[in-house]
């Protein structure tokens, strides 16, 4: 003898079952009711674009891989199969909106047009945050999982106050969705009707568990428990990503409050370059997300659209080359931290107790020096 | 320049009401502050004079109240956020140490947190579990934050327009056992965030202090001048940086140090001002120093606070150790170092 | 231009527009499809024991709060309002079943054969707890909001790892779902398809803040999102609380994992005794709610089906007397614990450090009883 | 009794497997634990032999794992958690501090916490932010709290051992720069959790240390040796509750001390131990103690963290100040005690 308690229901989440897309692997292109609406002006320049970004972060994305294999980065989160996801969420933003991400937000961060040489200084140990946050309207790398959920939520209720019509965008993964945190975000989010974006790139996997582990149901469906509508897209298909964006960038400057944007994608790379994903996932597994590959499939409709793909391709390869150099160059041109730097800006005003620290160790410093 | 007799309570209430009347970046944020004007009043009739923008009822979630107030500094806003109660703060712990304390370091200075987090602190008022602690070693070991306190309306009221001023993150200790106490509050006196003051001259022991154990210690000066001994007493105010160059100037007139407050002796702040001054002064020191604390137990049920807490009979007994005297701990008669 | 993001549907959690019942204010029973089933053996004994268990819990209630105006209490915080949720969920439990409750489960304390003086001792300022957790398979007072959803959690858990057929429950408040380690615990119990019921007692205030601070959205509703089933009843029926939580811990037991049962009540008091309500509500609101009591609606149940209503009540009333003069004489006989328990149980085996602190307290505590 | 070559982490992963085989409520839980063997693969190969049900791999939330640890301890069970890194242990501070610690006091005897906290702790290893700290004041400070380190395979098999066995809950710090170097393991060999060793005997100054720093402690006393200078090496092991009587002892025979550890000076486990030895040696003391600690900064970029982190130059420096000695610190010949 049972009651029914009912299960979760589909309707819940526009692509619960099947998260919503445009672009098929293949590339073709299929219609989306819900989609389309926000892609309506998107012409073959613009698809270009996309497809030239994407093809840049890519490289990006492998050249510090290599950078970190040759010893010039400590470590580097690779985005590998993220490409659509990021880029899709950077073409729907303005670049007044302000971006709170996670660690493996390089694309964001390169298109909002941070300095390659400050992107990788974090990476090269040499600094805890390469850029500007204020001048990029993007925080620095968030280490800590999901805490920026909630500085993103706090700074789109400053937006309410304020009374402007900027966003806040809230990026992390499937594995920060179990943190008190995020859910913490959204219950204030909600709460005040903030005007702020989740952005969950599910990638399956937080470093080794699998998305099961933080959750047996969709992760869009968890937004829809705090009262915050939920969409769930195709993160490898860009224009998905992007629609999906524009759509809750919209409503959130209209007044009407957070939406939570999931993106399945997968990670193709390990979890960082320190990371082994042999141990707890499978070839076939990844073989069969290559197959799903954001770029190829973004390539693959412009071609069937009959853009001029072998100029597009020579051009972003172009562009690759050029931004791999410039990393490279950065890379030697970054130079370690001086010694005192340590103690600078750990108030706005040292305290005296920092003060006498510094110059103790400098000394300290200049005699071993001496020694030497 | 305006003076007024106000309790403790209302003397933080003011403060706020004159920050949020100053700079209207400045918003305040917690649970019950608005209608209810807060558990202990003293947010009372804020949010029907500043409105619910600015004096914002929080949902039910620490870690959220610091984090989002971090948010809202990223964009300018200056938030004064309440902590209910110390037992409370340790679910916003995470935001406090890995996030707001050092985003001003983490972006090499590009970032300011002006953020204030008020968290009435101390026990002594008969209250259930989590109600009466003393969390501020916490906070003092953690660097990047400024951690005061106050004992007295006026420096309730300077100490905290000083907190909420500065563009550094503040935790800003309310001792709640005398939010009902009085006192003349100057509104134009200014403070610094990094000061001790010798409340009280005397040449025979350093007796320092902070919250609420201020004016015990007070007492206890009063009390052993009777017998002749004149206690040197100095509200320590900021825990972190603590002014050691302000005890031990003390110390190297009196030769004795006595530091009292209510959270437990192991690692604490006391535990950070005899090394610093023993750093700084060893020479100057004629008597083992004497720590006068909350015992390292969970605080207990509140039949037992009075012996748990820094009393006045524990705080003069410590100073007749210092002096050599009859010990009540000991029994024995010291002469002259407690060596 | 925008897309319909779905606003949640209120198919996912039966009684979302309306919390099941079956007890109208009234006292007629009507029928309801998903409670009915669980309460057809309920016959006139088992009606009356409902009855006299309310009655002893709200006398135990006044009488505490008398006591503490009257000094012999440090404090109390008051369950009228919500006897049904309480009793309900008491009834449908096992004896080897483990709560793990707020600060206001006083009736379920008493219904767990909690002596009255334990449950006081800790009101009386003299301990910081009451009872043996382990004896009445109820933890005492949590006073930091949630903590203890997540304690039951791990119980929980544990069970599955036994193989037995306890379950856990965690009682808490609609505030409290805002605290991240409420959704933090529904995560867990979700992944392991732990053996716990979250019984919500959403009595429309955290403190002073309605309800609407925490949630936009029904407090039900959130569970779903974890993939947790949600069921929402009148909290003042004790019927539908009864065999909500019946249905809950049935599915718990047979391995179907967790349920959130939210029941809909009201506190008719102030949060403590040291509380004001009269600062943020209405007297219309609570006159609105005196009107849908829960102990009431039973007595006219009881009545209406014939049962000796007269006797019954005399027999509640000789027992309340008889709990409040037991109550009465428990604080009288409760003592203030001996100083030198300050020290004791900080680690099972003592440390020096403590054993020095004891002695030396001990001595100076003698000395200055001495001198007066 | 068997004695095997293992590498400091290996040492932890073969206590744990032990203590898996010989307590059947021994349960593991913590985040990439299981199939991956855990981000140092220390745990490799026990889900796969101890099954899933008993090594847990848990949702990524650290509040849950510690309270979901304290849950499972209510039905008897002993689980030993690991927090991923040093950095990451802030959201489990409420849970650790209000519950975990204090349910064996709150209900006076009748509940025990056998939980066991692993942390890999300490920099050293070129990583980025939060990856390096070593948090272990808060812990201390905590009462109710065992806090333990190791330096050693040896010490992290034996130490660990005891703490799994505790019925207190323990926060094991693992050092992590030290994960890889070996030593043999006598698995018979019993440890407590509340004394300190003496590791090399010296008449001249006592040095103090813990974690990792205990390696560069040796390297000191081993360099020192050779101008002549014998250093008393302590390894503190326990943090909480520090074993003072040990250091007493040694302080009682050099009359000097010199403590060194990662973490920020202030509030600090150093901090402790100065004001403790102080409160029971203070005619012992010859010169001022010294401390050589990690800066009151936050860890800083990796770059930079040799500057930041107690080495062999700096400790060997505070050794030369507290014996009089030339002090790169001050350039001063010091005579004495360094009053
Ligand atoms: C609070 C906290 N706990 C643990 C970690 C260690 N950690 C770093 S990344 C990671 C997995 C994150 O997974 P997900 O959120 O899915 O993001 P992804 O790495 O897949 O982009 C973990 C557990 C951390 N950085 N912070
Ligand atoms: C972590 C924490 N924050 C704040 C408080 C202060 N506080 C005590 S009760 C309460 C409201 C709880 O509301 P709810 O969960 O609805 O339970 P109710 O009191 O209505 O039964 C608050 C804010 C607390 N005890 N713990
Ligand atoms: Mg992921
Ligand atoms: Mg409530």
């Amino acid at each position: 003898m049972s009651i029914a308690i009912p299960a979760p229901r589909s309707e819940l989440v526009e692509g619960l079952d099947t998260p919503l897309g445009v672009l098929a692997p293949d590339g073709s292109r299929r219609a989306c009711r819900t989609l389309d609406e926000h892609l309506a002006d998107l012409d073959e320049t613009a698809l270009t674009d996309l497809f030239v970004d994407m093809s840049l972060v890519r490289r990006v994305d492998e050249e510090a891989f290599a950078l970190t294999r040759q010893g010039e980065l400590v470590l580097w989160p690779p985005l590998r199969g993220q490409e659509a996801a990021q880029v899709g969420a950077a073409h729907a933003l303005r670049e007044t909106d302000f971006v709170f991400g996670s660690y493996r937000e390089h694309a964001l961060a390169v298109l909002r047009g941070v300095d390659l040489g400050d992107l990788l200084r974090v990476w090269q140990g040499h600094a805890l945050s390469g850029w500007d946050p204020l001048a990029h309207r993007m925080a620095t790398p968030q280490i800590i999982i999901g805490a920026q959920t909630l500085h993103a939520t706090g700074y789109a209720m400053a937006v309410r106050r304020d009374g402007g019509d900027d966003i806040a965008v809230a990026c992390f993964g499937d594995g920060a969705t179990s943190e008190g945190d995020v859910s913490e975000a959204m219950v204030f989010a909600s709460s005040f009707q903030a005007p702020v974006v989740f952005l969950c790139q599910n990638n399956q996997y937080a470093i080794s568990e699998p998305v099961r582990v933080q959750s047996h149901a969709a992760l869009a469906l968890r937004a829809t428990g705090f009262g915050i509508p939920a969409i769930r897209v195709d993160g490898n298909d860009v224009l998905a990503v992007l629609a999906a964006m524009r759509a809750a960038a919209d409503r959130a400057r209209r007044g009407e409050g957070p939406t939570f944007v999931e993106a399945v994608t997968y990670r193709m790379g390990p979890h960082t370059t320190t990371d082994d994903p042999g141990r707890y996932r499978d070839a076939d597994e990844v073989d069969a997300w290559r197959a799903k590959d954001p770029i190829d499939r973004l390539e693959r409709h412009l071609a069937s659209v009959g853009a001029p793909i072998e100029h597009i391709r020579e051009e972003a390869r172009i562009r690759c080359d050029a931004i791999a150099k410039e990393m490279r160059a950065a890379v030697v041109k970054g130079e370690a931290p001086a010694p005192e730097s340590l103690f600078d800006h750990v108030t706005v005003t040292p305290t005296r107790r920092i003060r006498r620290q510094r110059a103790e160790h400098l000394a300290f410093a200049a005699s071993i020096q001496e020694e030497r | 320049m305006t003076v007024e007799t106000l309790s403790l309570g209302a003397a933080v209430g003011r403060a706020l009401a004159d920050a949020l009347e100053g700079d209207p970046d400045v918003v305040l944020m917690g649970e019950d502050i608005g209608r209810l004007g807060g558990v202990f009043r003293v947010t009372d009739g804020l949010q029907a004079r500043f409105g619910a923008e600015r004096v914002i009822d929080a949902p039910l979630a620490e870690s959220a109240i610091v984090g989002t107030a971090v948010g809202m500094a990223y964009r300018g806003a200056r938030p004064v956020v309440e902590i209910q109660f110390d037992g409370f703060v340790f679910p916003a712990l995470d935001q406090i140490v890995t996030q707001l304390s050092r985003l001003h370091y983490r972006t090499h200075g590009r970032l300011r947190m002006p953020v204030t987090i008020r968290v009435p602190f101390g026990g002594g008022i008969g209250s259930v579990e989590h109600h009466a602690e003393s969390p501020e070693a916490y906070f003092a070991h953690t660097p990047g934050l400024r951690v005061v306190t106050a004992w007295s309306p006026q420096e309730a009221y300077s100490t905290l327009r000083a907190a909420i001023a500065s563009d550094d993150p503040v935790v800003f200790l309310e001792p709640k056992a005398r939010y009902w106490s009085k006192g003349e509050v100057d509104t134009a006196l200014v403070r610094d965030l990094d000061t001790a003051e010798v409340l009280v001259r005397g040449r025979d022991v350093t007796l320092a202090a902070y919250g609420a154990v201020v004016q015990t210690a007070l007492d206890a000066a009063l009390a052993a001048r009777d017998e002749g001994i004149e206690i040197e007493v100095i509200d320590l105010r900021s825990i972190s940086p603590l002014d050691v160059d302000t005890v031990v100037a003390s110390v190297e007139r009196t030769g004795r140090l006595v530091v009292a407050h209510e959270a437990p002796a192991e690692v604490s702040v006391s535990s950070e001002l005899i090394a610093s001054v023993v750093e700084r002064a060893f020479g100057a020191l004629e008597a083992t120093p004497e720590r006068v604390t909350g015992y390292d137990t969970p605080y207990p049920p509140s039949a037992l606070e009075s012996h748990y807490l820094p009393s006045l009979d524990r705080i003069l007994d410590a100073v007749d150790r210092s002096l050599g005297r009859r010990s009540s701990r000991t029994g024995l008669v010291l002469e002259g170092s407690a060596r």
